[in-house]
């Protein structure tokens, strides 16, 4: 790529230190986000995947986590860095969120409104001299809010899950952030409701010209919302490139078994591909490469060495010795 | 029947409504209201067969299991086991229908005493009914566990050793143990990681082909159906709208419902044109049922009569049954 | 609301007429009134009469039928001991009392919401295992001793503030604070155990997201939702305060109702114990009441 | 079952040092200590007057070394051997009173939460009652009418107390019955009362634990605030409360006498209530807030 990432988060590590030691939550992960780029970050629970959002935005449970080394580098400076005031004008006017559960991350007590202005309190935006309440109603009615009037005063547990979490894209979009991170973000809704909100999540990135960090563990999703996908496994990623490469031809053994062993209509009386075993604790991790123990392709040296991320010139790679992608040295 | 052929239905549902009286409203103003979890559901269930149930949040399904469990008494209508009302039971057929029908449920941890060991869990169904030895007991639980694929020395262990496919297995050694004829499974996977929901799945396949068990599967995910049931039936506030055998409704989905859960349904494959959404909108409340089909304020092909009128569950295609006025033969 | 309000009302009587008869039965048990009101040599006779004159020959039911009828008009019957009526004796006493509960509970909210929020914003600091050490050690203490701790330090040594009595703020500060000291050890450490479990919320990380200041987060995002189960205790604080009264009074020799109630059931003096437990009931009653009113102010999911 | 339930309470208290509450520990060693051995241990009889030596401060403060650590009373009796003597009264209280509480509590909770109807509303109405009236009232109000003695202060303490576990239990009863694994058992085909037993009851007495180790703080608070009223136990039985209201005149002259005995009951209580938070955190991070 000839211009430089929006976003670039290079050997981002963050550890919890608990009482039984050191857990590598995130170890050494690096992607770059290019402008208008949307890249789906899949793995299973307590591969990291999520640590590696908190991170970015620095939001981290206070005690016993910490990012420990790496760079995120936003719009030429690295985040990691800066200081907490600075951080608070990065946070929802350059970088927004959307979290996991939408029934639980609006604030009980204020109404819809309430929460979608203060946006436009905390980041006045001077190209725009109109009236708070104005602009609430436009970012709602850009989410697709019906009679966003009415809404707008109402609190948010007069909304159902799906008019939750289009509020909270609209927060997100209030700030019009150049990246929006979604954790997980129809987890909790049904599957219609999913399909209505990641259209929408699809649209609004193209139009608003976001790029888009989608959390999921649905390699379905990614498949119909992203442009490129990180495959995470216990801390690590371990295959990362465009969608339609890594799910058609992937490279890494997990991808493939993790594609594999969804189940699919019609598939009665096959056997699912299974993945022996369970994800490692990360406490006590298996020397080499995390999946080893696992993997059915493993060989002698995967137990001693970790393989390294081998990338070709389309800006896949792969964190595998037996993959074949062909390694292109600067 | 007509579907059911030959073949006598190891489980039938005739016109099971269940209804809660709920109250609405502030303290005195309150109203009463029915929240019509379940509205008049017909379907069997053959022996042998894997009988899935699709629905989203709210649909009922969830409902429909605990009705089969005898959980909860049916306002209307019947639940036949082998010809049987289960609600007329007396106290003895009732333990041995206890005995022939087990379930797995979605939560795994919820699912097991936290204070039991994993002995005592699995070997529960055993003590409660049957008159065995203490040796008989251990040995059944030992066979069982390696059966589920667990290693003998997680039955000394407590629920919160294990992980969560380790959890479920113990579920359905516990649900196994006394050799039922059919299994409720409710979300038996969703909680469960992808490459350990595999595990699961393989397992309860293999478990069916031993002991020629018959499975009846709720879930909200339609892949999961797809790869374990022979017939889906597809829930919507409370009616089954369509039902059939599983591929038939894949293939040919007719309810609009179903058309746009199938679609909605995300896939990984890159290839496939992804289409807008065919409907809008959430699921109703069950407590303010619309007139007419309950899919009618939703649906893409909507006509007038379908605001007015109820469809009923008719036969579209052999075997294929669906609620929908765009089948409506008018005869 | 009304409703609600005329509701709950209406469960609050019936508790009224609970404790009536919790106290009526009690006192009853307690023995002959007699004995006490006349002299060891009075006449059987005179027993009698005096029986006769207060009810007291009447099957049990009837006289709590009186009993109930009568105090629902406010008479409690004449004080044994005072000679003057129960109701206006008790009535007489409060201001005293209320007071010094008013601004006992003053002290409690204010140091209690404080300390606990500032625990909950140091959490994990030398400083927020001091105040929770500190407000560990004002529940342990008991009201008396530590009362009496006070006056013999601040008192009698140092001779800073008056020792008992009532008059100027000064009198009251003691005693006060002595009151305090419990409910505001009590209500900080719920404050920071609420105002952490709020803060571990996803609306609050949220509100982080949108880039908030901390300080924002904790007082706009944070205070309201923490406070919702705090304003149960504080309810609960303020009326055991008003029961607590009776030892502080007792200590400071401060004529509120505690004392009062304390003086009549060592003389056993039935119709002033019924008028003050009554009456402090009513007020128990009442402010549970406002508790439930201000849940909905807070909490826009409540809707009477 | 019991070892089951026993054996699982132990393993959930953690491991290491995190199983031994040392704090508490250290704080309530030495009243348990008393309260067991009380005039065995005690340097003087408790009782014994000695008038010449009336109102002596601490001895090791006027440099007379050990021979009366807390100083001695207006009637020259040794402070610190009656310390130790009204643990036993503090403690007998306490315990037993909130045992008994707990008892009557923990079966009300567990009926009404389970079987609901009128016993619950029973219950509840109970509990409605009862909480329109300041504790300290109540007991007031039932030692006056009831008469003092030992056995009396402990019905006081139960009939305060009781209420607190019925409250507690039946919410936790609630919440467990709705949890998948009793739902299983009555699949499996379970009984009532082998769900009670085997199922609920293991699952709540956790939190009947926690309040009983909130509430015994309160309940020697209760006790030493009834016998400082005058309706505690009777002499010749010591107690602190007493003791503190004895000293009420000796305030600008005899610091030790108040002081002593209230140390020992904020030791107690300190003690009691931390090991209370102890086990609450342990047990069961859900109650924090109560």
């Amino acid at each position: 790529m000839q211009y430089d990432p929006v976003l670039s988060v290079r050997n981002l590590e963050t550890h919890c230190f608990t009482p039984k030691g050191v857990l590598k939550a995130v170890d050494g992960v690096s992607f770059d986000l290019h402008s208008g780029q949307s890249m789906g970050l899949v793995g299973e629970s307590g591969s990291g995947k999520s640590m590696v959002c908190n991170s970015i935005i620095r939001l981290l449970p206070r005690h016993g986590v910490r990012t420990v080394g790496g760079q995120v580098i936003f719009s030429g400076r690295d985040i990691l860095g800066i200081s907490e005031s600075e951080m608070r004008r990065v946070r929802g006017r350059e970088i927004g969120m959307i979290l996991q559960d939408p029934l639980m991350s609006l604030n009980p007590v204020f109404t819809v409104g309430n929460q979608v202005g203060e946006m436009y309190r905390l980041h006045p935006q001077a190209e725009d001299g109109r009236p708070i309440h104005q602009r609430v109603l436009d970012v709602l009615r850009k989410v697709a809010i019906p009679s966003p009037e009415q809404r707008a005063r109402q609190y948010p547990f007069q909304f159902s899950g799906g008019m939750r979490q289009r509020t909270v894209a609209a927060i997100a979009l209030a700030g019009r952030p150049k990246v929006l991170i979604a954790d997980e973000p129809t987890t909790s809704l049904d599957v219609t409701i999913q399909d209505q909100f990641l259209c929408l999540l699809k649209e609004l990135q193209e139009q608003e010209g976001m790029c888009l960090i989608l959390v999921t563990h649905d390699l379905g999703i990614v498949a119909e919302t992203c442009d490129n996908v990180a495959v995470m496994y216990a801390g690590r990623i371990v295959e990362v490139g465009p969608v339609r490469e890594v799910l058609m031809r992937p490279a890494h053994p997990y991808t493939e078994a993790l594609l594999r062993a969804i189940p699919k209509p019609g598939g009665r009386g096959t056997r699912l591909y299974q993945i022996d075993g369970e994800p490692p604790n990360l406490l006590d991790p298996p020397p080499g490469c995390p999946f080893q123990p696992r993997c059915a392709r493993a060989m002698p040296i995967c137990a001693r060495t970790t393989p390294p991320m081998k990338a070709d010139e389309n800006g896949r790679a792969a964190a595998c010795w037996a993959s074949d992608i062909e390694e292109v040295r600067a | 029947m007509s579907e059911t052929g030959d073949l006598i239905p190891l489980l039938e549902l005739r016109g099971v409504t269940k209804y809660y009286p709920v109250k609405v409203g502030g303290f005195l103003k309150s109203r009463r209201c029915l929240l019509k979890a379940v509205d008049g559901a017909d379907c069997s269930v053959l022996p042998g067969e894997s009988f899935g149930i699709a629905g989203e949040s709210g649909s009922g399904k969830t409902t429909m299991g605990r009705l089969v469990l005898r959980l909860e008494k049916p306002t209307d209508g019947e639940v036949l086991f082998a010809g049987q009302d289960i609600a007329q039971l007396p106290s003895t057929e009732l333990a041995e229908y206890r005995m022939s029908v087990q379930a797995v449920f979605q939560d795994a941890s919820g699912s097991l005493n936290p204070r039991m060991r994993i002995k005592d869990i699995v070997a529960e169904p055993l003590r409660i009914h049957m008159r065995m030895s203490k040796a008989e007991i251990s040995e059944r639980c030992r066979t069982i566990v390696e059966q589920v694929g667990l290693p003998q020395r997680v039955l000394e262990g407590f629920p919160h050793e294990l992980s969560g496919g380790q959890k479920q297995r113990v579920a359905i050694a516990r649900a196994m143990i006394r050799k039922p004829r059919m299994l409720l499974l409710d979300e038996p996977v969703s909680a469960l990681d992808v490459s350990v929901r595999a595990q699961v799945l393989n397992l309860l396949s293999d478990m069916q082909e031993k002991f020629g068990l018959t499975y009846m599967m709720i879930s909200h995910d339609l892949g999961t159906l797809g790869h374990v049931s022979t017939t889906l039936a597809v829930m919507y506030l409370g009616r089954i709208v369509e039902v059939g055998r599983t591929e038939e409704l894949y293939e040919r989905p007719l309810h609009p419902y179903t058309q746009a859960l199938f679609q909605a349904m995300p896939v990984p494959d890159p290839t496939r044109v992804k289409r807008a959404p065919s409907i809008r909108g959430e699921i109703g409340s069950a407590l303010e049922l619309p007139q007419g089909c309950r899919f009618a304020p939703r649906c893409p092909r909507r006509m007038p009569v379908c605001t007015e009128l109820n469809p009923t569950l008719v036969e579209a295609a052999p075997r294929h049954r669906v609620a929908c006025h765009l089948h409506h033969d008018p005869s | 609301m009304l409703t609600f309000t005329l509701k709950r009302l209406a469960i609050g009587l019936l508790c009224l007429v609970g404790v009536s008869l919790i106290i009526f039965v009690a006192m009853r048990v307690s023995g002959d009134p007699t004995l006490l009101l006349l002299p060891d040599d009075a006449l059987p006779e005179d027993r009698h009469a005096m029986r006769v004159q207060l009810g007291l020959d009447l099957p049990v039911p009837v006289q709590f039928g009186v009993f109930l009828e009568n105090a629902f008009l406010g008479d409690f019957g004449n004080s044994i001991r005072w000679k003057m009526p129960a109701m206006s004796l008790v009535l007489s006493r409060l201001p005293a009392t209320l007071q010094l509960a008013a601004l006992a509970f003053l002290i409690a909210a204010v140091f209690g919401l404080l300390s606990g929020v500032a625990a909950a914003r140091l959490r994990g600091t030398v400083y927020d295992s001091l105040i929770r050490f500190v407000m560990t050690l004002g529940l342990a203490l008991p009201v008396f001793w530590i009362g009496l701790m006070l006056i013999m330090t601040v008192s009698v040594n140092m001779g800073l503030l008056p020792t008992s009595g009532r008059g100027t703020f000064w009198h009251m500060l003691l005693p006060a604070v002595t009151m305090a000291l419990n409910p505001a050890a009590a209500l900080s450490r719920l404050t920071r155990s609420s105002m952490l479990n709020v803060l571990g919320t996803d609306y609050i990380k949220l509100a982080r997201v949108k880039g908030n200041s901390d300080s924002r987060v904790v007082w706009k995002h944070g205070l309201r939702n923490a406070s919702i189960p705090v304003v149960t205790l504080a309810g609960i604080q303020l009326a055991n305060m008003i029961g607590n009264t009776v030892v502080v009074e007792t200590i400071f020799a401060w004529p509120g109702t505690g004392k009062l109630i304390i003086d009549a059931i060592l003389a056993r003096d039935f119709p002033v114990v019924q008028a003050a437990i009554c009456l402090i009931a009513a007020i128990y009653i009442g402010l549970n009441l406002l508790v439930d009113l201000l849940y909905g102010v807070l909490d826009p999911q409540i809707r009477y | 079952m019991n070892t089951v339930t026993n054996g699982l309470a132990w393993a959930r208290l953690g491991s290491g040092w995190r199983r031994l509450p040392i704090f508490p520990v250290i704080l309530l060693a030495p009243m348990v200590i008393f309260g067991i051995l009380g005039t065995h241990i005690a340097p003087y009889d408790p009782g014994a007057t000695n008038p010449v030596n009336a109102l002596k401060p601490p001895s090791w403060l006027i440099g007379e070394g050990f021979s009366h650590l807390f100083g001695t009373d207006y009637l020259g009796r040794d402070v610190f051997s009656r310390v130790i003597a009204g643990a036993r009264a503090s403690l007998t209280v306490s315990v037993v009173g909130v045992g008994i509480a707990g008892c009557v509590g923990i079966c009300a909770g567990l009926v009404s939460g389970y079987f609901g109807g009128w016993a619950e509303t029973i219950l509840m109405r109970l509990v409605d009652i009862q909480m329109s009236m300041p504790p300290i009232l109540l007991a007031l109000l039932l030692s006056a009418s009831l008469g003092t003695g030992l056995w009396m202060v402990i019905f006081v303490v139960a009939v305060v107390f009781w209420t607190n576990y019925a409250r507690v239990l039946r919410g936790e009863v609630l919440s467990v019955r709705q949890r998948d694994y009793v739902v299983m058992a009555r699949v499996l085909g379970c009984r009532s009362h082998t769900i009670l037993r085997r199922h609920i009851l293991p699952n709540v007495i956790d939190s009947a634990l926690v309040v009983a180790s909130l509430q015994l703080g309160a309940a020697v608070i209760l006790e030493a605030s009834l016998s400082f009223l005058g309706l505690g136990v009777q002499p010749p039985a010591i107690a602190w409360g007493k003791m503190i209201a004895e000293a009420k005149l000796y305030l600008a002259t005899a610091w030790w006498l108040p002081f002593f005995p209230g140390l020992a009951l904020v030791i107690t209580v300190l003690g009691a209530n931390m090991l209370g938070d102890w086990l609450r955190d342990r047990l069961d991070p859900k109650l924090r807030n109560s």
